[in-house]
Formats: structure tokens, sequence, C-alpha cells
């Protein structure tokens, strides 16, 4: 855990970020700084934004208005039709190369076998050649402890087993970033553990993560800082003792007390 | 009988070669449509997924009018009309006026009868692709081409082959249409024998088999492509 | 009174495909069979006295031709398109064409009949067809005869071809059917059509015009002009007589 | 373009609409008639049977109408001669006409295609439902009417529609025997007047509004038959 700030850029910064649906006001000037090695974790009850918050990060869902920075470098935004849009689509999917999406329901490719999955990235965008997307690829499939099954289809393989896989799938493009979005929420609770297990282990080895979770355990184990969210605002900031322990908000200890 | 059955030598005086050749120039007729028909048919779907205003609104006439409108009447209608279109544009274009021939008129004809009913297919396949899969590509960075060539085509398939073979059956058996208009395939090159040797029941029974045989074949063809097609889901009880 | 020697035939010397590259002249022929004057043999040739007819006007015009066929009822339309030049199936000059197209000058003209069994009592006169089905080619100069003079008394059927009211007529479906004589000469010398005869010659110049020509569009007065010259050479150098003689014992142009 | 024709015409039109309307109405009602039984022999039938009905499905299915219309009229009619004393029949006055024959072909044709689907229809009412009338004491026959058939009929409702438009679409082949529904009629207006596009577009117009007539009317009865079924 870094004590210090560092002078260099943060590795993701984003800056009040407003998101409208409609007439609904799902967003209320939400931004987040992580560096190097921060794990930032998203909480707070359904509802409350941090789904589309972490969605708009990689312009899954178009903000309304907002700054996104990858590594120092920003975003070029211009408006679109429901809202703002990248104006450089290369710039775009450089960023998002860079930033790894995990995502609730896997999202795996079911037309494509697991190596298959985690190939096609390094393939495709990085542009790596065959062996060596797949050595990589294997490399990250044993450390999610899954390299006999990657010869096998999604189908066949269990929601702990297709989690860890689109895992493996995000770190093989080695982004700066990873992003995950309620991982664990389609799992079965037995199943939940062995994927919590690797991001754990991920976190360990000092990847910078963004993570949304109601894993609150295990979101107070991991995290440098965790944001609470409410009603599209954060109504609570600082590291784990302080948000778990003692909040400020009255909200956010009403929040945590209900799901310990 | 056995005078009869000689009529069905592929060797003049029987007539045997010319079905034959008849049936050559309906597959060839029904696959050229076929392709045409699936390009408008992928097309059209985007546009009808993505398109504008006008656009969305025109694909919605042209497959409403062309699925409710009968067959003959449409060969007919593109027939004609297709062929003074392209010359009123190649004299726009100080070209000489040209004739579309049998073969490419009736692939035409057909194929934009039948690229109305592809886009509804392309369109409900690309619907019932899971957006999740889309966007994990998206959200790693693939660019449109790419995406739809690596991760949407692919998984939209599958949804799209039955349709797209019940198309293709039915497109074989339309080319049969174009025997009214007067195109030399398998549908008229039987009614010509059949007339020259008033054996009308052997060629229209002959005839029947070809086609039997051509929509047999096919299906087992696709039956394979769809098995391959759909590796990775567990099949389905 | 007709030699037939259709065995014989000779394969008309002309291309069949229909090419994206035009010829210099497209000859529209009916996709039917309409025998002896054009049918499609076996080994995929056209073949007929009206075929070779088109041979050798397009000689005598030393044109390049290209015969293309049309279904019948979709000729005219397939002519004012400008998928072919020149109509060649044995179509009348009547009236009611020439006010869509122009035809250049006949080059033959047979007698209408009336075709019906043996068996059967009949003549030309309406009233012996009195509740009898007659069969006749939609869109003929024989269907508007048949409209005109029997519509009253016979109960009047349309086909698509000739080939099909002869078929209908063997099957007993119709009881007579109305068409060219010669076209049907071929009928009857068939097995299939040994029960049935020739029962009136029928005659009506309003109707049936004066005989059959080349249907050309009406802007197109050259080719009009070139192929009057083309039928008055061919019947002036013995070209139309040995065709013809090859057919029939009997002058087809008619008086 | 040019439309003058259409008062002279106009009755002519109406007459061919009418054989159009039925057509297609007693082309669905023997072709349905048909396809019950071909369903049901493909369910529980014995093997021969099932076997027949299969193939007659696969044989309709993979033919152009168009060849079994000419088969069913020309070559049909080609072997009358072959028949003595058929002109002497009651049967006569109906064999010498083509509109009998267009009907036999088009329910012909629907049967097979709704065959194949009154087979899935049969196949997809729940076991559970045909085993609580069985447990009740129901003969088989009882079972088959009151249960099986009326909630296989529900089923296959909604195809009806499509099945409907299909037929009226096919009509126009009619006109090849002779028969002159409204493409029939339409075509003599091109034979008379010469007019390419015309008569054409008229009549694709009138089946346009078919078409639409046709799928409002079953929308409105889709929406008044409540469905029972989830």
């Amino acid at each position: 855990m870094p004590d210090a700030p560092v002078p260099l850029p943060p590795a993701i910064e984003v800056r009040d970020l407003h998101k409208h649906f409609g007439t609904a006001h799902v967003l209320r000037g939400v931004g987040v700084a992580a560096q190097d090695g921060d794990v930032v974790s998203l909480i707070g009850s359904s509802g409350s934004g941090k789904s589309t918050f972490l969605r708009c990060i990689n312009m899954l869902e178009a903000p309304t208005s907002g700054q996104i920075h990858l590594g120092g470098e920003q975003l070029i935004l211009k408006p679109g039709r429901d809202g703002l849009v990248a104006r450089d689509r290369r710039q775009l999917e450089g960023f998002r190369a860079r930033l790894g999406m995990v995502f609730q329901s896997f999202n795996l490719w079911q037309h494509m076998t697991v190596l298959q999955n985690v190939i096609e990235g390094p393939m495709q965008i990085l542009g790596l050649g065959r062996a060596e997307a797949i050595a990589r690829a294997e490399a990250h499939l044993a450390r999610v402890g899954l390299w006999e099954k990657r010869d096998a289809y999604p189908a066949y393989l269990s929601g702990g087993q297709q989690q860890r896989v689109a895992i493996a799938r995000a770190l093989a493009m080695d982004p700066q970033v990873m992003l995950f979005d309620e991982p664990t929420s389609a799992l079965d609770p037995e199943l939940v553990g062995e994927v919590l297990k690797v991001i754990r282990e991920l976190a360990d080895e000092g990847r910078t993560m963004l993570l949304v979770t109601h894993e609150m355990r295990f979101a107070r184990d991991v995290s440098s800082k965790v944001l609470y969210l409410h009603q599209g605002q954060i109504e609570e900031e600082g590291p784990p003792e302080q948000v778990f322990g003692a909040p400020l908000s009255d909200r956010c200890r009403a929040f945590v007390a209900s799901v310990h | 009988m056995d005078s009869a059955l000689d009529l069905l030598a592929l060797r003049p005086p029987g007539w045997g070669g010319n079905l034959l050749m008849g049936l050559l120039r309906t597959i060839q007729i029904a696959a050229g449509a076929y392709a045409l028909g699936l390009l408008i048919g992928l097309c059209g779907a985007m546009g009808k997924l993505h398109g504008g205003v006008v656009l969305r609104w025109g694909l919605e006439i042209y497959t409403t009018v062309i699925r409710a409108v009968p067959e003959l009447v449409l060969i007919l209608l593109l027939y004609y009309a297709g062929t003074d279109l392209l010359n009123v544009v190649r004299e726009a274009l100080g070209l000489e006026r040209a004739d579309i021939s049998g073969l490419w008129a009736g692939i035409y004809v057909i194929g934009l009868v039948q690229g109305a009913y592809s886009t509804e297919v392309f369109r409900g396949a690309f619907q019932a692709v899971p957006p999740g899969q889309v966007e994990a590509a998206r959200a790693m960075g693939l660019g449109p081409l790419k995406l739809l060539r690596r991760i949407t085509l692919p998984i939209m398939l599958p949804y799209a082959l039955p349709g797209l073979s019940n198309l293709w059956l039915i497109t074989t058996k339309d080319t049969a249409l174009l025997a009214v208009v007067g195109f030399g395939e398998l549908a008229l090159e039987t009614k010509q024998a059949a007339g020259a040797t008033r054996e009308y029941f052997m060629f229209y029974m002959a005839a029947g088999a070809l086609y039997l045989a051509l929509t047999l074949v096919s299906s087992l063809g696709f039956g394979l492509l769809e098995r391959r097609l759909r590796r990775g889901q567990p099949a389905q009880t | 009174m007709i030699k037939m020697n259709k065995l014989t035939a000779t394969t008309a010397a002309l291309l069949l495909t229909t090419g994206m590259a035009s010829a210099d002249v497209k000859i529209g022929i009916a996709a039917e069979p309409y025998p002896p004057f054009a049918e499609k043999a076996a080994d995929g040739s056209w073949q007929g006295w009206e075929i070779e007819m088109i041979g050798a006007i397009c000689a005598a015009m030393d044109e390049e031709c290209e015969i293309v066929p049309v279904a019948w009822d979709g000729i005219i339309p397939a002519l004012l398109s400008e998928k072919m030049d020149v109509i060649m199936a044995s179509m009348s000059i009547t009236e009611e064409r020439m006010k869509t197209i122009s035809f250049s000058d006949k080059y033959y003209n047979t007698p209408a009949v009336l075709v019906g069994p043996k068996s059967m009592e009949l003549t030309g006169d309406p009233a012996s067809l009195d509740g009898k089905y007659v069969g006749v080619q939609v869109s003929t100069t024989h269907a508007n005869y048949v409209e005109a003079h029997f519509g009253g008394s016979a109960d009047v059927k349309s086909y698509n071809t000739f080939d099909e009211h002869n078929q209908d007529l063997v099957a007993g479906r119709v009881d007579a059917v109305v068409g060219d004589s010669l076209a049907f000469q071929d009928f009857l010398d068939s097995d299939a059509g040994q029960g049935f005869e020739i029962k009136a010659e029928l005659s009506d110049v309003a109707i049936f015009g004066p005989g059959v020509g080349g249907g050309i569009r009406k802007d197109d007065t050259e080719l009009r002009d070139k192929m009057n010259a083309a039928i008055q050479k061919i019947r002036d150098d013995g070209t139309y007589k040995a065709i013809s003689d090859k057919y029939f014992d009997f002058d087809i142009f008619g008086g | 373009m040019e439309w003058y024709w259409i008062p002279e015409y106009a009755p002519k039109f109406l007459e061919g609409l009418w054989i159009t309307l039925q057509l297609l109405g007693l082309s669905i009602f023997f072709g349905m008639a048909l396809a019950i039984p071909i369903g049901l022999v493909q369910v529980t039938g014995p093997w021969p049977l099932a076997w027949a009905a299969r193939a007659f499905c696969t044989v309709i299915r993979g033919t152009p109408l168009l060849i079994q219309l000419w088969l069913i009229y020309y070559g049909l009619g080609s072997l009358f001669p072959f028949i003595p004393g058929i002109r002497e029949t009651l049967i006569w006055p109906l064999l010498r006409e083509a509109f009998p024959y267009a009907v036999v072909a088009f329910s012909l044709s629907v049967a097979g295609y709704e065959g194949e689907i009154m087979r899935g229809a049969f196949r997809g009412v729940p076991r559970g439902e045909l085993e609580a009338a069985r447990a009740m004491g129901m003969s088989p026959f009882t079972v088959l009417r009151r249960i099986w058939l009326p909630r296989a009929l529900q089923n296959v409702f909604p195809t009806l529609a499509g099945e409907f438009i299909l037929t009226l679409k096919s009509t126009p082949l009619a006109a090849t025997i002779t028969v002159f529904e409204v493409y029939g009629v339409g075509g003599i207006v091109r034979q008379e007047t010469y007019r390419i596009y015309e008569p054409l577009l008229f009549v694709a117009l009138i089946y346009l509004c078919l078409t639409f007539v046709l799928v409002v009317a079953f929308r409105l009865m889709e929406r008044r038959l409540p469905r029972r079924t989830a």
C-alpha cells in the first residue's frame, strides 16, 4: 500500500462524471483517482450508480459530462447522440486495450474455446503472433488454475470457472488497470471463493484495480481505498478501516451494518 | 413404358441431358440469388438495427412489400423494372444499352426477393446475440469491423442458420417461377420436354424427383454446417 | 397436303445464349414450343421453319442475329423494354397491336382452323358449339376470334401456350380448340392427335389481318425498312421457297 | 403511367378476386383438415403410417408448388385418354375444370407444411396434462378430442396467419393452369393493353391489401381469443 503521494500522474483518474438516463440523473459528479498498485472498491446499494460509473470509465456507457485520464492521458470526448462519445475511435480503442474489464455475467464468447477466448484480444488487438499469444494465455490460465480446461467450450464450465477464464482473458491484454464489475454476483455461493482468491492474488501482486462489489469483508481486506456511493454521489470515501469501522456518514454506517 | 423411359436418356433423342442442364442452371441461379440475398440481408439487418430513421423506414417498406406480394408478380415486375433501370443508368453514364443475360436477371430478381426475407432472419439473429459478449469485446478495444467479423457474426450465425437453411430451400424452389417468365431452368426445360414428347406425367415426376434430391442434399449439408457452427453449445434436449 | 420432314430439320446456325454483350439484332421468339415453326430439340437447339426463316432474313439483312426466347405472354413488353429488337414468333399483324408496335411486311399467312374430336359433330357455326368448351391461346388473334364469334355460345378457356390447349383437348377437358392450321398439323400427325381433325376453316380479315409479320418498335423504322427489303430479297432469290419446301408442299406465303 | 383501363377491367378483377378468395379459403380448409391426421400419425401412428406421413411432408416441402400443380393438372390430364369411360363418370364435370386441381394442389401444399407444424404441436402438449386426463378415466379418443387436439390447435393458431399469407401468395400459380384469378386477370390486361408495369403494380397492390387485411384480422382474432397458456 503506497503511503505517500508519488509525483507521477495517477494510473487512472476520473473527474466529475455525470450520467443521465433520460430524465434520471444517475451519476452526479463522481470522481476517483488511483495510483499504481491501488485497489479501489466501490460499494453501495443497488441503483446507487456504481456499476454505471465503472462502465462509463471505458465508455460502455456514454457519460453526460466528465473527464477520464489514463496514465496522465486524457480521453478526448465530444457530444454524441446519448451523451459524450470519443472523438477519436483509435484513442478509445487504445484506452480500452489498457483497461481490463471483468463482467458480472462473464461474457465469454460462446463460440470459442477457453484458449481461443484468451488469445483473441492479444492477437487481434495487440497484434501478437499466435505462438506468443498462446504461451501468454497458457501462463494466465495456469495461474487461475484452468490450464487443463484450455480446449473446453465455455458452456461446459461452471460459473466460477468461467469467471476465472474471463479474468485470464482480461489479464492476457496486460492491462494497466483492471475493472471488476460485481465479479461474483452471478455465482452460486460455493463458487464465490475460488474467484475471490484469484482477485486477492492479483491485489497482492500490486495490480491497479477498481472493484465494484457486494463482498464487504473482501473489500475491507484487499482495498487501499473504499468509496461508498449513494444516489449517484460519493457519500463516504477513505481507507477501509474508516469506511467500515468509523464512517462519517450515517447512511454509510447503516449500509455497512445492514450487509454485515 | 420402356420407350417413355428412354426419353429420359442423357443424350438426344433423350431429354435427360436437358433436364440436368436445367438443374445446373437452377442451382446456378439459386446459388447466386442466395448469395445476393445474404448480402442484402446482412446490410438490411444492420440498417434496420443501427440505421437512421429514413433508412429504417425504407427497409421496413422493402421487407413488408416484398413479403406481402406474390413472388410471381415480383419476379415479373423486377425483371422489367430492373433492366429498364439498368439501361437508364447506363444511358445516363453515356454507355450503350445492355441486356442482362437470363442467368444474371434470374439471380438479381430472386436475390432481391430473398434479401427481404434474409434481412428479417439476420435481424432476429443479431438481436439474439447476448449483448454482454459484444460488450466484452468492445471493452477490450476491438474495432467495429473486427468486432463484427470475429465476434458478432460467429455468434449470430448459429441463430440465423435454421432460417437461412429454410431460405435456401425456398430459393431453389422459387427459381421454378422463372419458367413463367421464360428462363431456361429446370421447370421450363421440363415443360418443353413434356410438350415435345407429350409425356407430361413422367417428365413432371422426373423434375419433382430432381428438385427433391436437391432439397435433400441441401438439408444434409446444412445439417453438417449447423453441427459445426454450434460447436461450444451443449446439445439441447 | 403437307410434306413433313421434321426429322431432317436443320439446326439453325444461331447463337442461343443471351449474353451480356448484345449482338447487332436480337430476335425474340416465344419460349414455348410451336411446331413446326419453332421448337426446342432434345439437343437444346431451336429449330423449325420460322427459326430457319430468321436465319435467312438475318443473312439477307447482313446482320449478326441472336435468338432471345421469352414467354409469349410477355413478348410485347419485352420488345418495348428493348430485351429484343424484333419479334418473330408467328405474331399476326393486327390493328390492336399496331397501336403499340409496328410490323414488317408479312412473311407468311395461314388460315385459322377449328380442331375437334373426329367423333364429335362440329362446324365453324357458333350454334354447333353451344355449351361446348373451346380452348384457345391467350392474347392471340385466335382468342379474339373465339371471343367475338363463339363467346356467346361456348365456354371459352384461355391457355398460356398452344401446347397446353392441345394437351387439354386430348385429356378431354375442352371439346375444340382454335389455332393456326399449320401449327396444328404437327399435332394432328402425332399419336396423341390421331382422334382429332380439322372441323372448319375460320376467316375474319378484320381480326386476323394480313398475316404474320415481324414485330418492331415504332421508332425503329430503319430496322423495319431493312427487314422488309430482306423479306423481299429472300422471296425473289428463292431462299424462301427452298426453306418452305422442306416443310410444306404449298405456298405458305399466302395470297 | 396510364390507368385508363381500370374501369373497363374492374368487373373482371372483381371476378378474379372472388376466385382468389375461394382458392384461399378452400385450400386452407382442406389443407388443415388433412394436416391434423398427418401430424397425429407422425406422433402416435403405427410406423408405416407415420413413415408415409413423414415422406408426404418431405416431398411436398421439397418440390416447387409450380411443379406439383403442373403434375396434378397436366400430368394427370395426360393419363385421362388411357382411362376409358372416364368421361361418362359423375365426377367428369369436376375433372375437366381447372379450379378443383388448383384447390387440390394448394390443399396438399398446406397439408404438407402445416402437417409438419401439427406434429410439433401434438408433441408440444405437456405429457402431464394428457396423463391427468387418462388418470381420470378418459378413453384415448376422448383424450384426443377433448384435451390433446384442442391444445395442439391452440399452439398452431399463431402459425395460421402465416399459412394464409403464404397460400395467398401461391394462388397466382393457378393462372398457369387456366384459372384466371387476380393475377391471371392482370395478365389479360397486360396482353390486351400492352402496358408493362401498370397492371402488375395494380395486382401487387391488391395482394398487398389482402395481406394487410389478413394480418389485421388475425391480430384482432388473437386478441379476442385469450391464450390460456402462459
